[in-house]
């Protein structure tokens, strides 16, 4: 029960706001959705700790069920995505936005977070397509109405491009999943991971896999199908930002354990080297164009690549300390992209833009609560331990080295070898970023330092990052039992 | 009892930054100032009570410190441990702490960003303390990465200017490049062992490799000479050995409580430790142990040679280090398997005292005289209570005189190169002789040093009275300068496990080369700074470190921006391309087919109709 | 009716015939009326809309049965035993579709809701028209011999034509004279199908005996073979399946809106329940026919879809869009296994709910009056610039609607329906489609996001802003009807999907 | 007794007469004339398979009837098209091209003056 | 050859070529004359093949009444007497036309000949037979039928009277008055 008021709180109070409430003036709209957020915060909070499960039927002749429930893999994310839900409703708060009615960005703010927190919740292959798709218009609207308010053209552009680029991936998704159904004759995900694929012939089991990866590694996004992600960023406002990368990217790589890892392990374990390779592919490849990306939000974008790069490893390696990995990569990317997507996204409300190659004032001299939090972002953006993305790489870079007996070893020694580099590469985008933004001389323009809900939101980031750093030990001990399970599960 | 003396011994620092963070942002200088000189005390009470309480019982002890983490198939137990060695190393680290907290405190008591340095420092510490006690390689890589972190910080601290901004991203990224080595080298120690912790990775690939039930299964020696030499390459890099070595004189634009940090009890020496703890496993890797021995013996020479020449004695000091870490770490290359690492440590030891003495001393001079260049710093010394004799024991240390610590720890790393000729090992051999031309070298730097600051010029006694060190500063180098000259009697305690002695042959010899090179130093400066004498005109190209730095941003910085460049056109027109080509193509064909249907002719849709049912049932029957 | 001689005597069961019967008497009570009493053009409309009504009321009772036990009359006696009337749960459902799309359309045409009414003949003539063609396409839906068959699929399409030329003007000549001959071309085609039909089964029933009979001899086989395909061809015309699908853009364009959304919706129901008819017995009948299907499936979406994105006349949009859905609906069929025929009626329904609310939308936009000055952009997307914000209602219900043709979220109903059409495909495992249907998947959703955009913009943006002061009560009626299901649907699809058994 | 084969061609002839008469004229009422040929030639085969005995309940007779019936109704409707656009244009030439713009607002301009 | 196949020839070859006249001629007219010799001659067909029944009402309805309509529909469309190239697309498109035309032949011909088999015994059906048959087992298509029928001429009725746009528009100018 309290999986659906954490569920419908966010809808209800979004629709109202698209239909009754569309003339509320910005506080009170903020106010609403705040509660919203923060009512569903709770019901997430609740459910992580009691672990209630819902199954009803929704559409009997697909054998579609409302099958709802947590287990260790879903709660961080969940968390995660309840948490950020009332960050970017709160970071609204001192931000009217500009390019449509606040109710109904407030109301995208929601369907986002209902969408995503759905898909985290669904215990059904086909109900958690479809919640997958709930988060792609609004995060379109966001996009496109909300977005970089100088330039339409490119608002448009990356609108049309998110939306067609990851709707693509997930009707492939879609025909894996539908494949995956038709082969193994339930569409219930835990069902599916206990039987492990028995059954179902090797070469189909590749295919479906090999379907399935192809269509989340859109969402995730893995090299070569990354290149919706820049733009996207780049235009988006900055909660939708936010969103996008610290709880979209999340359904992406949630869905690759959840369905072709969890239930294909044999088909998985054909189409991991080659998903390994290319997590590594990104990880280099964000890497290096972060260090000579001229645009700031693009720069995040791009790191986000890389980074994700590391969890597609993680998960590729198919040990518990690879899942375990990617899990935690997983959460401590969104929590780090989170905060740097609020700083950059302050900054280029600021500036007027987020070009790097123009001269302004150092955040060091002139706006010290920023600079603070850019540092802290990018250092647990290049990985430092004691902030939030040490353990998951380490421990990804770990799990390439010593992959499950059914992967290629040589291969993804390699692989580690080349996450190790990444890592090089995020030093220096990072350390580029922080000499060219952070430190230097110049105290012209000013600009004015973050407050109010900006710096709440940023501070509860950096608490975030930091406690990820330093305690690492409960979010593993929460993913330990459900990631034994699963890939105990395989034969 | 030395289990919590051994948490809280982290923890202090790490609370004291945490809350060093919060308090500078108020401009209160005095809060900031007694929270980080406090906290540094409290360090060093709790790690004597550690040593005390060490002392009593025996054998290395665990301590939990936070939660183990539950990482599928991997170990991390996340522990700490209490020896006497890491108790006393730490206590040194603590002390040095101490002594750069209470001086940074008077030095940067006018700098706005006062009270993060303070806090920075104290999580530096932390983080070295960490090194030190650790008992996991987890751990270890924590600490090593917040180190190099916080060094960024420290060097990079007075941003506003260009070249320390330059400085503290070369020191990130040379180090960082070499940590690849670390992180892969921990990551193969750890997959072998399937824990992270010391005693199983040493167990699991030092020991014979026979279990109980009698079956050998060593380790294979590819992977353990891989793992090591990566593991070593991370060391380098952080100790600033060749080819890694420029980032440190570079780090000189860091205020100098930061270089007294760096070079003295912590980051550079940090890798003299970690090997100490693997040396077991190390002393398998031959091809590790040979790889060690070359860069060290490289280093101690190349280092001292330019040393020699530097034009500023703060970078002078500078090159000192990475000489002398040289040596510590060469110990490690060569000691024989059953001496264990004993003289590196004690030389990591001895070279904190004296370092940090130094350190402080020529920072409290530059801010009296204003300035670190030679010239600058002429005669500085002469007349002042405090700074000459720091300055010249802390010289007579670095140059090893007997009896003072470095001439002892020196010599047993001297010794241990012998041991090492004596077990066989042709390594030692280069070793020893690099060693010993690394003495003479030594002693005359050390001789250039004290000539230009007490023979040359005349004291200034003026700017002696106006010296507002505090009592606090004063004490802090008054009790190093003591440990200086004491500190050689640990070797009579049990505090540091040391696997050989002094041998006085190689000693002898080595004071010897002393005298002689100071003596010659004194003959060639005659009234003048003997380094112009002797390098002359190609300073400056000392200066620059011969140039190094070119070559780093030739043979490494260019490539790779050159291939992001690269990566970005890619992306931009091939890996892009199909996505827009995808689109344009779909746009293509509508407005192709719009044009096909613009006419609108009834006759053109019969003409498709009869086609299509011709060609679909001509399909039809012909697939059929 | 006429008595049955004896010999030949079959049941009449009024009930069952009620959903096609109830229509075609109230076609010509409305000329009654009209003859009766002419100037009470409302009471003609007010009849039409009753039958509807009373038709879907008693089409209902079909749809709640259970697929074994489908409502049969017309039975033959013993030993033939053969009923020319059928109507199983699917079958019930497209009546239910064609009859309750048929309402929308006639509330759409109210007489006075459209300013610009140059209806020749009067309403009463419409709703004849109208009602004529839903009863065609509810009784092809259950009939299940070649006479009943035929005759009725013309009944569904003659009308039609009319409708269309009914307009007046010269774009709705082009397009009465476009589809009339390409009806007529492909009447031919379907008959010839027909004769080849009976020609290599012997039987005028669709029966699944007689198939499996003829495909066992290879000369007959190919008789059949080539007789289905005909067929299928032939109805393809109707369905708007490419190549048979040039007709589709003019008629829509030339035709009133209310015109545009019958041919949309009733005449596709109509087509593809013709479609289920033949296409059911042939189950087994292997692949050319499947191929067939499966070709006519992706070119059909793929040309639908690339000419939709670049079209800036919303009637033509919609118009190439319902090629594109036309594909999409026979796609399940190109995998013949029992849930594809329900699949393919799943999906042929949610997208008549949606097209229809977009057409309403289209049709109350176009007629609305502007202002003096204002420079008419009815028909062009322009005219929908922020509708969303300037007139809610309309625009949300737009949205709705075209998201449920782009198969996004919140418009799960058509997700749903994309879900229900893919899975007899993946199921066969025939990947090429596959491969086409995910492409134009995406497409889809760029044609329909492109127009969705426009109705985000600000009202203010527009080049001239529409002024819609009041929608016609009919026209609401119609858009709170279609909109609700659309709404309803969309979070319960099984309200829709449970229809079909 | 009769062979089969004579009804057989001849309907695939007048088929494919009808197919030629559909597809080579321009006139509307011409191409009318080819769909009769085709109609007519599956009428023979319907009548074909009466004669033939092969079907049940006369259905190829009665069938043929039907069809004779429907293209009754069909030529009424289209006539009346035919007739219809020819006021409206002048001509019922298939090939024409629309020689208006595609969407023009015709119905607009009259409200305008309207309003 | 029976005698009813020489009778078929003998029609069947009369069908062939007046079909091929109706589709081909230049004249307006002719192509109707035609066509109705041709439907005229499927009569005879019918006649051969043992349907009486359905080649009077193919003579009635079809040469009757269709063809009538289709003449008239000529003169009101005031189609041009004597010889017109207008009347059919251009050469190219006639030779495609061809082409489709003989493929649907060859198609047809070559599924059905195979079908064709030896002589059968030519079944009559009886007009009682047929009447029987129409008003019992196919009723409903009947019925339904009638209603095609009566829809179709209302509607036919409906376009025909429409009047030109210009005039059209009035109507729509009073409001609802503009009934039929």
């Amino acid at each position: 029960m309290v999986i659906l008021v954490s569920l419908v709180v966010p809808a209800a109070v979004a629709v109202w706001l698209l239909t009754g409430g569309r003339g509320v003036s910005h506080r009170t709209a903020n106010l609403l959705a705040s509660a919203a957020s923060v009512v569903t915060l709770a019901g997430v909070l609740f459910a992580v700790i009691t672990r209630p499960t819902v199954d009803r039927a929704w559409v009997p002749s697909l054998g579609l069920r409302w099958q709802l429930a947590v287990d260790g893999i879903s709660a961080p994310l969940l968390l995660l995505t309840a948490i950020l839900g009332v960050g970017v409703v709160l970071h609204t708060l001192d931000r009217p936005p500009q390019g449509g009615t606040t109710a109904a960005f407030h109301a995208c703010l929601l369907l986002v977070e209902f969408g995503a927190l759905a898909t985290f919740y669904a215990r059904d292959a086909v109900l958690f397509f479809v919640a997958f798709e709930l988060v792609l218009v609004p995060m379109w609207v966001l996009i496109t109405r909300f977005g970089d308010p100088h330039d339409a053209a490119a608002r448009a552009d990356a609108g049309g491009r998110f939306v067609l680029y990851t709707a693509f991936g997930s009707t492939l998704m879609l025909v894996g999943i539908l494949a995956l159904v038709a082969k193994a004759g339930t569409s219930d995900l835990d069902v599916l991971a206990q039987g492990g694929g028995h059954g179902i012939p090797v070469g189909t089991q590749t295919l479906v896999a090999a379907l399935l990866v192809a269509g989340l590694a859109v969402k995730v996004p893995v090299f070569p199908v990354h290149t919706w992600l820049p733009p996207a960023h780049t235009t988006a406002p900055t909660a939708g930002s936010v969103l996008l990368a610290a709880v979209l990217l999340k359904m992406g790589t949630y869905g690759l354990v959840r369905l072709p890892l969890a239930s294909l392990p044999e088909g998985f374990a054909h189409v991991a080297p080659v998903l390994a390779v290319l997590g590594a592919v990104g990880i280099l490849w964000g890497g290096l164009a972060c260090l000579v990306e001229r645009d700031l939000k693009r720069l995040v974008a791009y790191s986000s690549v890389a980074h994700m790069g590391f969890v597609v490893l993680g998960l590729s390696s198919g040990t518990r300390t690879g899942l375990q990995a990617a899990l935690f990569a997983n959460v401590a990317h969104g929590v780090v992209s989170a905060l740097l997507f609020v700083v950059v996204g302050g900054l280029k409300e600021r500036w007027g833009s987020a070009d790097l190659e123009t001269a302004r004032a150092a955040l060091r001299e002139v706006t010290p609560r920023l600079g603070f939090a850019l540092v802290v972002g990018l250092a647990a953006s290049l990985g430092l331990p004691g902030l939030a993305g040490f353990w998951g790489e380490f421990l990804s870079v770990y799990a390439a080295w010593s992959p499950a007996a059914d992967r290629p070893e040589g291969l993804f020694r390699a692989l580690a070898v080349v996450g190790a580099l990444g890592t090089v590469l995020a030093a220096a985008y990072a350390l580029r970023v922080l000499r060219t933004v952070w430190a230097g001389e110049r105290t012209a323009p000013r600009i004015e330092d973050s407050r109010d809900s900006e710096w709440d939101v940023i501070a509860v980031l950096v608490l975030a990052v930091l406690l990820l750093g330093i305690a690492p030990g409960p979010l593993l001990a929460l993913t330990d039992d459900t990631v034994s399970t699963i890939i105990g599960a395989a034969p | 009892m030395s289990g919590t003396a051994t948490r809280l011994v982290v923890l202090v620092p790490v609370v004291a930054a945490l809350l060093g963070l919060l308090v500078a942002r108020r401009a209160d200088v005095r809060a900031a100032r007694l929270l980080a000189v406090g906290a540094a005390v409290l360090a060093v009470l709790f790690a004597l009570a550690e040593v005390v309480g060490v002392h009593g019982s025996s054998g290395a002890r665990t301590v939990s410190s936070i939660p183990a983490l539950a990482a599928g198939e991997l170990r991390i137990p996340l522990q700490l441990q209490a020896t006497t060695a890491t108790a006393t190393i730490a206590l040194v680290v603590a002390v040095v702490g101490w002594a750069v907290q209470v001086f940074a405190g008077w030095y940067l008591k006018d700098d706005d960003r006062y009270g993060i340095f303070a806090a920075t420092v104290s999580l530096f510490t932390a983080a070295m303390l960490l090194v030190v006690q650790s008992a996991d390689l987890v751990l270890t890589l924590v600490g090593w990465e917040v180190m190099g972190w916080c060094s960024y910080l420290l060097i990079g601290h007075w941003s506003r200017k260009e070249t320390a901004r330059r400085a503290a991203l070369k020191a990130f990224l040379v180090t960082r490049l070499a940590d690849v080595g670390f992180v892969l080298g921990v990551v193969i120690l750890a997959a072998g062992a399937g824990s992270t912790a010391y005693r199983r990775v040493v167990q699991s690939w030092a020991g014979t490799g026979c279990n109980d039930a009698g079956a050998c299964t060593g380790p294979s020696t590819t992977l353990l000479n891989a793992a090591m030499v990566l593991l070593v390459i991370g060391i380098l890099g952080k100790s600033g050995m060749v080819p890694f070595h420029d980032w440190l004189p570079d780090a000189m634009e860091g205020p100098t409580p930061a270089s007294a940090l760096i070079h003295a009890a912590t980051m550079v020496a940090a890798g003299t430790f970690v090997l100490a703890q693997l040396f077991d496993v190390l002393a398998a890797a031959d091809g590790a142990r040979w790889l060690l021995a070359l860069s060290t013996a490289v280093t101690m020479v190349y280092a001292a040679v330019l040393a020699f020449g530097q034009s500023d004695l703060k970078r002078l000091l500078a090159y000192s280090t990475l000489s002398q870490v040289a040596l510590m770490l060469s110990a490690l290359a060569v000691a024989p398997a059953d001496d264990g690492p004993g003289a590196g440590v004690l030389h990591l030891y001895s070279h904190a005292f004296f370092k940090a003495l130094l350190f402080l001393a020529i920072g409290w001079l530059s801010v009296t005289v204003g300035g670190t260049a030679a010239a600058t710093m002429r005669g500085g010394v002469r007349g002042h209570l405090f700074i000459r004799p720091a300055m010249f024991v802390g010289l007579l240390s670095l140059a090893g005189v007997p009896p003072l610590v470095g001439f002892v720890s020196k010599e047993h790393v001297l010794d241990a190169a012998e041991a090492g000729i004596g077990a066989g090992e042709a390594r030692a051999w280069l070793v020893l002789l690099a060693g010993l031309l690394t003495v003479a070298l030594t002693a005359a730097y050390c001789m250039r040093a004290w000539i230009v600051l007490d023979d040359l010029g005349s004291a200034d006694i003026e700017r002696h009275d106006a010296d507002t060190a505090t009592v606090g500063v004063r004490t802090a180098v008054t009790v190093l300068t003591v440990l200086t000259v004491v500190g050689g009697l640990v070797v009579v305690t049990p505090l540091l496990d040391l696997g050989g002695h002094i041998g006085w042959l190689v000693a002898l010899l080595s004071i010897l080369l002393i005298v002689g090179a100071g003596l010659a130093v004194r003959s060639v400066a005659a009234g003048k700074d003997p380094a112009v004498r002797v390098v002359g005109a190609r300073m400056p190209s000392f200066d620059a470190g011969l140039g190094v730095d070119r070559l780093y941003v030739a043979l490494v910085a260019r490539p790779v921006l050159a291939l992001a460049h690269l990566v970005v056109f890619l992306d931009r027109e091939v890996v892009d391309a199909y996505v827009r080509g995808a689109a344009a193509a779909t746009r293509f064909g509508g407005t192709g087919g719009q044009r096909a249907h613009r006419g609108e002719v009834a006759a053109s849709g019969l003409a498709w109709v009869v086609a299509g049912v011709v060609a679909v049932a001509l399909a039809g029957v012909a697939l059929w | 009716m006429s008595a049955p001689t004896a010999t030949s005597l079959v049941t009449f069961d009024w009930v069952a015939l009620a959903p096609v019967a109830v229509p075609a008497l109230g076609a010509v009570l409305v000329l009654v009326v009209d003859v009766l009493a002419p100037r009470l053009v409302r009471l003609h409309a007010a009849v039409g809309v009753l039958a509807l009504v009373a038709g879907i009321a008693l089409a209902v009772p079909g749809a709640l049965r259970s697929a074994d036990d489908p409502l049969r009359t017309l039975c033959l006696p013993a030993p033939d035993g053969a009923c020319l009337y059928e109507a199983g749960p699917l079958a019930s459902a497209l009546q239910l579709g064609a009859l309750a799309s048929a309402l929308l359309v006639l509330l759409l045409s109210w007489p006075g809701a459209d300013p610009r009414d140059h209806l020749r003949g009067g309403p009463a003539v419409i709703v004849s028209l109208v009602l004529a063609a839903t009863a065609g396409a509810a009784g092809v839906a259950a009939a299940h011999d070649l006479g009943s068959w035929l005759v009725c699929l013309e009944l569904a399409t003659l009308p039609a034509i009319a409708l269309v030329a009914l307009r007046g003007d010269a774009p709705a000549g082009r397009g009465a004279l476009a589809l009339l001959t390409t009806s007529l071309v492909s009447f031919a085609m379907v008959v010839l199908g027909a004769a080849l039909w009976l020609l290599s089964t012997g039987e005028a029933v669709f029966a699944a005996g007689g198939v499996q009979d003829a495909l066992a001899d290879p000369e007959r086989r190919v008789v059949l073979l080539l007789g289905a395909l005909l067929l299928l061809a032939g109805l393809g015309f109707k369905l708007s399946l490419v190549p048979f699908h040039v007709w589709t853009p003019q008629a829509y364009a030339g035709a009133t809106e209310p015109v545009a959304a019958f041919l949309a919706a009733t005449s596709k129901v109509a087509a593809l329940a013709a479609l289920l008819v033949v296409v059911q017995p042939l189950v087994g009948a292997g692949t050319p026919v499947l191929v067939g299907i499966g070709i006519l499936a992706a070119v059909s979406m793929t040309v639908g879809n690339v000419l939709a994105l670049v079209q800036d006349d919303p009637v033509r949009l919609l118009a190439w869009s319902t090629v594109a859905q036309a594909g999409w609906v026979v796609l399940p069929l190109s995998a013949l296994d029992d849930d594809s025929a329900a699949a393919s009626g799943g999906y042929l329904l949610a997208y008549v709910v949606a097209t229809l609310v977009a057409f309403t939308v289209v049709h109350v936009v176009t007629a609305t009056p502007r202002r003096r000055g204002v420079v008419d952009q009815g028909r062009t997307l322009a005219a929908y610039t922020g509708l969303l914000r300037a007139h809610p209602l309309l625009g949300g219900a737009l949205g709705l609607a075209l998201l449920s043709l782009a198969g996004l979220p919140p418009g799960v109903i058509g997700l749903v329906a994309k879900v229900v059409a893919l899975r007899p495909v993946v199921g066969a495992g025939q990947w090429l489609l596959v491969a086409v249907a995910v492409l134009n998947a995406v497409i889809g959703v760029a044609v329909y996001l492109r127009w969705f955009a426009v109705l985000l913009r600000d009202p203010d943006e527009g080049p001239a802003r529409a002024v819609i002061r009041r929608i016609p009560r009919s026209a609401l009626a119609a858009l709170v009807l279609g909109g609700t299901a659309l709404v309803a649907t969309s979070l319960m699809p099984q309200l829709l999907l449970g229809l079909l058994g | 007794m009769i062979h089969l084969t004579g009804p057989y061609l001849l309907a695939a002839v007048l088929a494919g007469l009808g197919t030629y008469g559909v597809l080579a004229r321009r006139n509307a009422v011409l191409v009318l004339i080819g769909v009769e040929l085709v109609l007519n030639a599956a009428n023979l085969l319907l009548v074909s398979v009466g004669a033939s005995g092969g079907d049940r309940w006369a259905a190829g007779n009665v069938l043929t009837l039907f069809v004779i019936t429907i293209a009754a109704a069909e030529v009424v409707v289209a006539l009346a098209v035919v007739l219809a656009v020819f006021r409206l244009r002048g001509a019922v030439d298939l090939s024409e091209p629309a020689s208006e713009p595609v969407s023009e607002p015709v119905i607009g301009e009259a409200d305008e003056v309207r309003s | 050859m029976t005698a009813l196949d020489v009778a078929f020839a003998a029609v069947g070859l009369v069908t062939a070529a007046s079909g091929l006249l109706a589709v081909t001629t230049r004249h307006v007219v002719h192509a109707a004359l035609w066509l109705v010799v041709c439907l005229g001659a499927v009569a005879g067909c019918y006649l051969v093949l043992g349907a009486e029944f359905v080649a009077l009402v193919q003579l009635l309805v079809y040469v009757g009444a269709i063809v009538v309509l289709v003449l008239f529909a000529l003169m009101l469309t005031r189609a041009p007497i004597g010889a017109n190239p207008d009347i059919s697309t251009g050469r190219l498109h006639r030779v495609l036309a061809g082409v489709l035309g003989a493929g649907v032949t060859a198609l047809l011909a070559a599924a059905l000949l195979p079908l064709a088999g030896p002589a059968v015994e030519r079944r009559d059906t009886s007009t009682t037979q047929l009447a029987e048959q129409l008003f019992g087992t196919w009723v409903w298509p009947f019925e339904v039928l009638s209603v095609l029928l009566l829809v179709a001429l209302v509607a036919a009725m409906a376009v025909s009277r429409m009047t030109r746009p210009s005039v059209a528009a009035e109507p729509a100018v009073t409001g609802e008055d503009g009934v039929a």
